[in-house]
């Protein structure tokens, strides 16, 4: 049984418009998306802005309604009503944004107690002690606790997130873009820690980027989306070094390579996917430009390919 | 906006403690000097009128004295008196009295009312929006003086506090849109969607989580509304719908101008109380200007 | 567009429904009616009966509105009660009026603020902003019927440059040329007073809107393509800020009309706020009712006219 | 003639924040040849856009001191007519926001036009059209004739950072600036306009400045490489150089804080703090060195300067020389706040 | 003619009504601020050349407009007669009593037995569209307003006291079988009963062209364009244009039946009360139809007019509620358990008020005591004998003690004769801006005789909710215990209409025996008698002043300023020679 199965999850944004603000069409942000992530592991999210990585991340969470199939966490299917015990506490969220995904009103204090006040009923005292217990844990100094949030620094308020993400002990983390907004150094030490973390709480990600050098440092298992749907899934390995949908190989011949030398190369390389792609386009995208389902290549892989014959 | 300061300047180690909203506010003003003189002037001005008019007796100020009538002013009558013989410097005091009252508990009212609706609307958006805008859309058509009117026709005790639930029934939708709109930008940041991941309920998501970012904005907003509702009871009074004489106001007083007598030959019943209301709003007008430059930081100063 | 529009007007349809309705209430609540005017004893009570009775004014309210709506569903406002002529007829009269006092309000409201606010915009804490800004401060601050009946004392008596009160000259035959020189002369000091306070908004507005339009990053991808100073204002600064004043064009009209009822009562000038006020007073409600429908309605529209100059002039914003 | 296009001699760019200056560019000195791309990395705050709108004038409250020559011109202290001459037209600018950066309220092909207005006043406005369509197949838009006539709002990200690129190459500039272009783009549009600005560069013969804080576009895009921290350059080499030797502890740790290629290292490495504000920044000493404390102070030199240490690589400050990362175990402790 | 307030005024010598000259005395006040209508003349004094026509600018002072129902048997608003006497007039005119004479425009001939009138319209009164007036279009008129279908206020005791004018009115004749017209020019009018009230106003004097009205239905006539846009009349003046609610402005009429007008034309318009000095001082207005009286202290010395004064037919009055109305018996329904029922505190409340320190302190002696409920503008009935009831607050409590009000708690106010707490509550209405402070007045003066006397509600009460509270609908709010109003009286003085046993308008609704009598006596066919009259309504006067259901608190003054410029002028009440009037200059002179 996987830890968190997705299953042809489809979110559907309404368009409204016509003599009544009836619905007259739909965004479809997220449009059959399948796949399963294991304890403890880290499952990376690729695609251009506006694949719906963000959407299928906040389904999982609740923050946006399904539109249409399942979301299975050990074995319990979410978005039912009427649960005794609330799932939800074991998936938690951290935002893209570490500026405004903390209230700039509220101090550290608050922020992270938020958590604990609506799920446990802790006294003030014991409150207090786990509040410093997490700031303890993601690195912080305990006198941060009565400070707001515009007193920290972009990499320390991803910290707070975290800690706050973390303070009912979830099992899974969405981490949607955790370092797009910080400065390459900042980056680093939310890396490091988020990988830190994950070994000493037994954390499982879901980590969402469109930068697929953090995520091949990152992930175990990829999937990578466009419009809405998978083009590709499968380990690192298997995306890396042998992308086999034409999609996946222009996002990774489009990685910027640091080594000066292979410039040349690398311009070649980005040439030949850029012909391919031209050539091949509907090969692989439908009439409408999506993707077609996946079919798997190997145990771990699967690409998006036309069914054959 | 907050976000690009704090990224250009907020250096932990070396910034102590950096202000806090009210904090900045009460800089700004103090920065600002006319602020700071309208300020003190304010508080003056309701310090003079509140601590005064409690040892005056409304009912001995409206109390007619035949032969004192339309005095210029003079030692027994500061501010002389009027076509009833009454002493106008005490219908000053306690008229500015009514008006500031009149004006704050509108704006008070208008304010928790508007707040609230506009919070609640702009926060669950979708169909509960579209309806409440309708209402409001409704109240915005709505012909104030009319009802206004009515009331003042029907009304027994027509008094500081009917007076301010009327006015407050038509002017609670300025606030609410305001609000409504800023709900709906503020409910889609991250930090109120970060407090439904944890669990938040969305009342407590409304109230200590988006709430406290619209404070400055509500700040700013009844100040400003504050300025303008001090003038308002006096529009009414002018078109004959205000207090009765018997509680004097800022209005009452100043509606005697439409009397061309009183106009142009007693300049002393009138001219007090279009100078105080004047003075009234635009000091307040000029702490709330102020108020706005100290919450938007590209006019701030210095 | 013209869905658009057909849509908006479809919701606001019930609204003036209900307004309708609510009027017609508060009307019935007024004490009085609009034959309580007439207690003289030289006319016989009876007769004032006979005539309440004739006018449908014992009938309870809802047959008294039903008789209403059915006339103005087919554009019979009905008869007003002192006048004793057709509502259409007398708000007729008086609409026109109104409506020329709004437009010349409008017209030199814009000619008066577009400049200030601009100058005060783009040379923003200069003297000539602090100047012009004070005047904005001492303008919101300052009653519009104070200050209508200063400029009626000084221009129309101290100094005697317009006419005091009426909305032409008595005897000047409509359609001459005289006729229209007194119809302006008439409305120009009303108009020129409710513009002279109306305008402290608009100058607020559009000095804020060139301030914050000044910081944006377009203006500096204007400068870095060489554009002179006078070119970035008047082809990116002014021309985006006033975009929302254009906006607020619509609005204006529902501010209007709670000013002509004030300066109307004060110049003597007879228009819709007069006939309001007027005939809220003399409780002759078929009147109340259709000018408040009017209010409505005016408001309403100048909503949606906001609306559509928005989304002609502002590319961002499709209607549909 | 020098084929130098641009010589910065001891630039600074200071702000006024309360009633002092603060120098948020603090005497870089730089030079810019012809059909050359000269990239400028660094974190953010270090002063990267504040050189770039120096060198185009477009500070309005800043103060400036120092020279700026361009085509043997000092347009540091010029009249704004003079300057209004070579903006856009020797020298253009490409923005970082693309959506910003264009007025809403513009149909996209007149945005163009105006910087052909503003320099070729000759041109009847049918050429001018023709030149913008021309421009706009330039940097591969499809349908020219239609975008011309779209709003910016119309347009996704990368089309309208093409358009900006239209506009800013519309009169053959010598000089093109180019401030983080593709920061707010995906990575796929992102190596499309990098590409489009390399053909440019090599069509036009332009000298390029481009303003970046990702490695990886320097490493692809530039010839030389200038790294920024704290308003001053602490690192010039051309980019080989710099990638294979890196020396100052500063751009040494920032490449070693990306995530690499070869999975070697599992741990990134963490520049502990952040970049002091402006009114922060140490005036006095190595700029760096609050943030490696655990290099000795007397390694540090007391007025930093930029070393020649072979032809064409400078280094500021001694401290290179003493540099190393210390153990990976102790890392991870980053500081808290105090 | 009239002495109210005069002994206290202290004016310098009062010269008779009517006397043009010491026009310099007329508008100073004596030193202490004070006025007399004594000091008034109500003709306007000649100065200078007249000029060969010239125009009049008359000015309607109100801050609404006119209605425009610019017709004698459609108008209902004071504004509009203002402006319909400049070009039509009655055809009947009367004299300073209000009698009708024979000197207008038809004469008349009453039967022995006074319910037989014949009128004559003399020969050359004509139309402005050059028809003659004919005895058919005042037939005319009589048949429009008792039409089922008419529009307006007009009828009422006065047209069914005609003969077959109920059957007519019912639709069960097709003719008034009273009304008949003789021939072209001779009118004859059958009365159920003679009453004096006949010749006081009792009969309508005004014609409806009939040529023009004949095919516009009745009920559209108040509506038609012959009423709004082309009035017509026989009077001095025709209507030129109309701009709807502002101004008319008028031409002579050459064919006038007294001779040709002297002016030009004549342009009414309306002026709004508060700036109605500045067009009298700047000449925008000759004249108006009545001038503020609270605003002549601050401007009699206006120097480029003249102010014309008299007694206005009007009075201020406090009545008690005495009992109810009832609706069934149309008929007033006296309530002994009244809380204001005992004659004695009603009474004792009338001394407790200083009318004349009112009148000096408030209006500066432009208002004065007044004494009965007849006022002095009606001077053959008037009884300027009777004293009323002085100002004599040690009285007041005098007859209050005895009554047995007596303070029995120590709050300082009266308890009734039980015992019990003695609250009376005082409608007033607002407007006017010394409606609050006088009735604080009243108030403040009763308490100090020791009566509770409240504003009811604490406040004043709108002119509408006022006449609904007490009562214009005949359902009186049993919380107002007295109030004070104001009537303007007819020209007929029979109270019949406001004291009557049956009259709505009774407010205080007190009805008693004596009182129907008194009222019946006084329009008998004795009453032809003038000097029985008299005596009849002055006992009436005293027994109203003995009873005190209401008491009358203050008689006015009307003002009237008019340019220097103008001559032959008159407020008089009998006075109709608009034809006559002569301005000396082409412009009116301002104000220096
Ligand atoms: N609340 C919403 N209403 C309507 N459309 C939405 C909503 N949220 C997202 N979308 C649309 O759904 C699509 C997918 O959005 P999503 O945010 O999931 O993309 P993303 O992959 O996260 O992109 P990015 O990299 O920019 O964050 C987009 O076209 C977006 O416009
Ligand atoms: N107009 C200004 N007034 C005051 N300070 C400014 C101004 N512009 C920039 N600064 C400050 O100057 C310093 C350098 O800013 P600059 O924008 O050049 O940084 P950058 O390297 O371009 O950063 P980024 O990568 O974020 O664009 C920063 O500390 C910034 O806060
Ligand atoms: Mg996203
Ligand atoms: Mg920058």
């Amino acid at each position: 049984m996987a830890f968190l199965k997705v299953e042809d999850l489809k979110v559907h944004f309404p368009i409204r418009g016509g003599l009544f603000n009836r619905k007259i069409g739909a965004i479809k942000a997220v449009d059959g998306v399948s796949f399963e992530i294991e304890q403890g592991k880290t499952y990376g999210l690729v695609g251009e802005s506006g694949s719906g990585k963000t959407t299928t991340g906040r389904a999982i969470v609740g923050l946006n309604d399904i539109t249409e199939g399942t979301i299975t966490y050990e074995g319990e299917e979410l978005n039912k009503k009427g649960k005794a015990i609330d799932p939800r506490r074991d998936i938690q969220m951290i935002f893209q944004d570490p500026y405004s995904s903390l209230n700039p009103k509220k101090r550290v204090l608050d922020i992270i107690a938020e958590p604990l006040r609506n799920y446990e009923k802790l006294s003030r005292k014991e409150e207090k002690d786990r509040v410093h217990e997490l700031l303890e844990q993601v690195g912080l100094s305990p006198e941060s606790i009565l400070k707001y949030p515009h007193e920290f620094s972009g990499g320390q308020r991803q910290r707070i997130g975290v800690a706050r993400a973390i303070a009912l002990k979830p099992k899974l983390i969405i981490a949607d873009e955790p370092v797009s907004a910080l400065d390459v150094s900042v980056q680093a030490q939310v890396l490091n820690f988020m990988q830190d973390i994950q070994k000493d709480l037994n954390l499982t990600y879901l980590f969402i980027s469109h930068d697929l050098g953090i995520v091949k440092h990152m992930c175990d298992e990829i999937g990578i989306m466009y419009k809405g749907r998978y083009v590709e899934s499968g380990t690192k390995q298997d995306i890396f070094n042998n992308p086999q949908h034409i999609y996946t190989k222009r996002l990774v011949a489009a990685i910027p390579d640091i080594d000066p030398k292979k410039r040349a190369e690398k311009k070649q390389f980005r040439q030949e996917v850029q012909t391919e792609y031209e050539q091949s386009y509907n090969d692989y995208f439908d009439n409408e430009g999506l993707a077609y389902g996946l079919q798997s290549v190997s145990d771990t892989h699967s690409v998006a390919l036309p069914e054959k014959g | 906006m907050e976000s690009k300061v704090v990224k250009a300047d907020g250096t932990p180690q070396a910034v102590t403690k950096s202000p806090s909203g009210f904090r900045i506010i009460w800089r700004e003003i103090v920065r600002d000097k006319i602020a700071l003189v309208s300020l003190i002037i304010l508080v003056l001005i309701s310090a003079t009128v509140y601590g005064v008019s409690l040892f005056l007796e409304q009912d001995e100020i409206v109390k007619v004295d035949l032969f004192a009538i339309h005095e210029a002013p003079n030692d027994e009558f500061i501010l002389g008196t009027d076509y009833g013989g009454r002493d106008i410097f005490g219908q000053l005091i306690i008229g500015t009295r009514n008006s500031l009252s009149i004006g704050i508990l509108v704006t008070l009212m208008t304010g928790v009312i508007g707040v609230i609706y506009g919070l609640v609307s702009g926060y669950f958006g979708g169909t509960i929006d579209n309806i409440m805008m309708r209402i409001v859309d409704f109240f915005l058509i709505l012909p104030f003086l009319m009802v206004a009117i009515v009331f003042v026709a029907i009304v027994p005790k027509y008094g500081v506090m009917s007076f301010s639930l009327i006015m407050t029934a038509f002017l609670w939708m300025g606030i609410a849109r305001l609000i409504r709109s800023k709900a709906l930008q503020e409910k889609e940041l991250d930090y109120a969607q970060a407090s439904k991941t944890l669990g938040s309920s969305n009342f407590k998501i409304m109230m200590t989580q988006v709430l406290p970012n619209l404070s400055s904005l509500i700040i700013v907003t009844m100040t400003l509304n504050l300025a303008a509702n001090i003038g308002l009871e006096s529009g009414l009074s002018f078109l004959g719908f205000g207090f009765p004489e018997s509680t004097p106001s800022l209005g009452t007083l100043l509606s005697y101008a439409t009397n061309p007598q009183t106009l142009e030959f007693r300049w002393w019943i009138w001219v007090p109380a279009a100078v105080l209301i004047l003075v009234l709003m635009l000091a307040v007008n000029n702490v709330g200007q102020a108020l706005k430059r100290a919450t938007d930081a590209r006019q701030r100063r210095g | 567009m013209w869905k658009f529009i057909v849509r908006r007007l479809f919701i606001t349809l019930p609204q003036i429904v209900l307004l309708s309705v609510l009027i017609f209430l508060m009307a019935q609540m007024m004490p009085g009616d609009a034959l309580s005017g007439l207690i003289d004893p030289n006319i016989d009570p009876a007769a004032i009966e006979e005539q309440r009775e004739k006018l449908g004014l014992n009938n309870p309210w809802y047959e008294q509105y039903s008789d209403w709506i059915s006339g103005a569903l087919k554009g019979d406002l009905g008869q007003s009660f002192v006048y004793k002529m057709p509502v259409s007829d007398l708000i007729g009269q008086r609409l026109v009026n109104t409506f020329w006092l709004s437009v010349a309000t409008l017209i030199i409201t814009y000619l008066i603020a577009i400049p200030l606010g601009i100058t005060s915009g783009r040379y923003n804490d200069t003297w000539a902003d602090q100047l012009i800004t004070s005047y904005t401060y001492v303008g919101f601050a300052t009653p519009l019927f104070i200050f209508a009946l200063v400029m009626l004392w000084v221009f129309g008596y101290m100094l005697g440059w317009f006419p005091t009160s009426g909305s032409v000259a008595p005897g000047t035959e409509p359609g001459t040329f005289d006729y229209i020189v007194s119809k302006i002369q008439h409305l120009l000091l009303p108009a020129i007073s409710m513009a002279l306070i109306t305008v402290v908004n608009t100058v607020q507005y559009l000095r804020s809107e060139i301030i914050d339009t000044k910081q944006k990053d377009f203006i500096i991808t204007a400068r870095a393509k060489g554009a002179s100073e006078s070119r970035v204002y008047n082809r990116h600064i002014f021309r985006n800020s006033l975009l929302p004043i254009a906006a607020f064009f619509g609005f204006e009209i529902t501010g209007l009309i709670g000013g002509t009822v004030f300066v109307e009562n004060i110049f003597g000038y007879p228009g819709m706020g007069q006939l309001f006020l007027q005939s809220i007073t003399q409780r002759d409600y078929s009147v109340v009712t259709s000018v408040v429908l009017l209010f409505g309605i005016a408001s309403i529209l100048g909503a949606l006219i906001s609306d559509i100059i928005l989304s002609l002039v502002d590319p961002r914003i499709r209607i549909k | 003639m020098s084929k130098e296009l641009l010589e910065i001699k001891n630039l600074k760019t200071s702000f006024r924040i309360k009633d002092d200056y603060y120098a948020a560019v603090d005497d870089v000195s730089l030079t810019l040849n012809k059909n050359e791309v000269l990239g400028i990395v660094g974190e953010s705050g270090s002063g990267k856009s504040a050189l770039a709108f120096s060198v185009m004038g477009l500070h309005n409250r800043a103060k400036i001191e120092g020279n700026i020559h361009f085509k043997g011109q000092d347009i540091a202290n010029i009249s704004p007519a003079k300057l209004n001459k070579l903006r856009g037209d020797d020298m253009a600018m490409i923005f970082q926001d693309p959506l910003t950066a264009l007025n809403p309220l513009m149909p996209v092909g007149d945005q163009i036009a105006e910087a052909i207005l503003l320099h070729k006043k000759d041109m009847s406005p049918k050429q001018r059209r023709e030149k913008v369509i021309d421009l706009l197949n330039k940097v591969g838009i499809p349908r020219p004739e239609h975008t011309y006539e779209q709003f910016p709002h119309e347009l996704s990200g990368g089309m309208r950072q093409r358009i900006i690129i239209a506009t800013a190459i519309a009169n053959q500039p010598e000089l093109l600036i180019a401030d983080e272009p593709t920061t707010a783009l995906d990575v796929t549009i992102q190596a499309q306009i990098l590409d489009l600005i390399r053909d440019l560069k090599e069509d036009m013969n332009a000298g390029i400045i481009l303003i970046t804080h990702d490695l990886g576009v320097v490493a692809e895009m530039a010839d030389r490489v200038a790294v920024m921290y704290a308003g001053q350059i602490v690192e010039i080499a051309d980019v080989e150089t710099l990638f294979e030797s890196p020396q100052h502890p500063y751009t040494r740790s920032l490449l070693n804080s990306m995530p690499s290629e070869d999975e070697s290292q599992d741990k990134l490495h963490v520049i502990q703090g952040i970049v002091p504000s402006l009114q922060n920044l140490p005036r006095k000493g190595c700029r760096f060195a609050a943030r490696i404390p655990w290099i000795d102070e007397s390694a540090h030199e007391e007025n930093p300067e930029l070393h020649e240490i072979s032809p064409g690589h400078f280094v500021r400050c001694t401290c290179y020389k003493n540099f190393y990362f210390p153990d990976e175990s102790k890392e991870e402790q980053v500081n808290g706040v105090s | 003619a009239c002495n109210g307030g005069s002994e206290e005024s202290g004016s310098s010598d009062s010269e008779g009504e009517g006397s043009s000259e010491g026009s310099d005395s007329e508008e100073e006040a004596s030193e202490d601020g004070l006025y007399s209508i004594d000091d008034f003349s109500t003709d306007k004094t000649n100065e200078g050349e007249a000029i060969e026509g010239g125009n009049l600018n008359f000015g309607l002072v109100t801050d609404t407009a006119f209605e425009g129902t610019l017709n004698w048997n459609f108008y209902s608003g004071t504004y509009d007669a203002e402006i319909i006497q400049w070009f039509d007039e009655s055809l009947l005119s009367s004299d300073e009593n209000f009698l009708y004479t024979n000197d207008g425009a038809a004469t008349f001939e009453p039967s022995e037995d006074g319910r037989e009138f014949t009128f004559t319209i003399r020969d050359n009164v004509n139309w402005h569209d050059g028809e003659p007036v004919t005895a058919e279009d005042w037939a005319f008129a009589y048949e429009v307003i008792g039409d089922p279908d008419y529009p307006g206020v007009r009828y009422g005791e006065d047209f069914t006291n005609i003969e077959g004018m109920e059957e007519y009115h019912n639709g069960e004749a097709d003719s008034i079988s009273g009304v008949e017209v003789v021939d072209e020019k001779t009118l004859k009018v059958t009365y159920k009963e003679a009453t004096p009230s006949l010749l006081t106003g009792g009969i309508w004097p005004y014609a409806l062209p009939k040529h023009i009205f004949e095919d516009v239905p009745v009920a559209d006539m108040i509506e038609s364009p012959e009423v709004r846009e082309n009035p017509i009349g026989f009077g001095p003046f025709k209507v030129d244009s109309i701009v709807p609610g502002e101004s008319v402005t008028m031409v002579k009429n050459e064919d006038y039946w007294k001779g040709e007008p002297k002016l030009d034309g004549v342009t009414v318009k309306v002026i709004n009360p508060s700036t109605v000095v500045q067009a009298l001082e700047t000449g925008e207005v000759d004249t108006v139809d009545s001038f503020p009286v609270d605003q002549y202290p601050d401007n009699a010395d206006m120097s480029n007019v003249e102010f014309l004064g008299q007694t206005d037919m009007a009075y201020t009055y406090i009545g008690f509620k005495l009992g109810t109305w009832d609706a069934d018996a149309k008929e007033v329904a006296p309530d002994d358990s009244k809380k204001m029922a005992d004659v004695n505190l009603r009474k004792a409340m009338w001394h407790a008020v200083d009318n004349n320190a009112v009148g000096e302190q408030f209006y500066n002696g432009l208002r004065w005591n007044a004494t009965t409920l007849i006022p002095p503008s009606h001077p053959e009935f008037h009884d300027s004998e009777n004293a009323g009831v002085e100002y004599d607050p040690e009285k007041a409590k005098q007859i209050l003690d005895d009554a047995g009000y007596v303070d029995t708690n120590d709050d300082g106010f009266r308890e009734t004769p039980d015992g019990e707490e003695l609250v009376i509550n005082f409608a007033s209405m607002s407007g006017g801006d010394t409606a609050e402070p006088l009735a604080n007045y009243y108030i403040q003066s009763w308490e100090q005789v020791g009566l509770n006397v409240q504003l009811l509600d604490g406040r004043l009460q709108e002119f509408n909710t006022f006449y609904d509270r007490v009562g214009q609908n005949g359902n009186d709010d049993p919380e107002v215990d007295i109030f004070q109003g104001a009537w303007s009286v007819g020209n007929d003085i029979n109270p019949a209409g406001l004291y009557g046993r049956d009259a709505l308008f009774n407010f205080s609704r007190y009805a008693s025996e004596k009182n129907d009598e008194l009222i019946a006596e006084g329009i008998s066919e004795d009453s032809f008698d003038v000097e029985h009259r008299r005596e009849v309504y002055n006992e009436w006067q005293q027994f109203m002043i003995d009873e005190v259901p209401v008491f009358p608190t203050l008689y006015r003054a009307e003002l009237v300023p008019v340019n220097n410029r103008v001559q032959n002028y008159s407020i008089a009440f009998d006075w109709s020679e608009l034809y006559n009037i002569a301005v000396t200059s082409e412009e009116a002179p301002a104000a220096e």
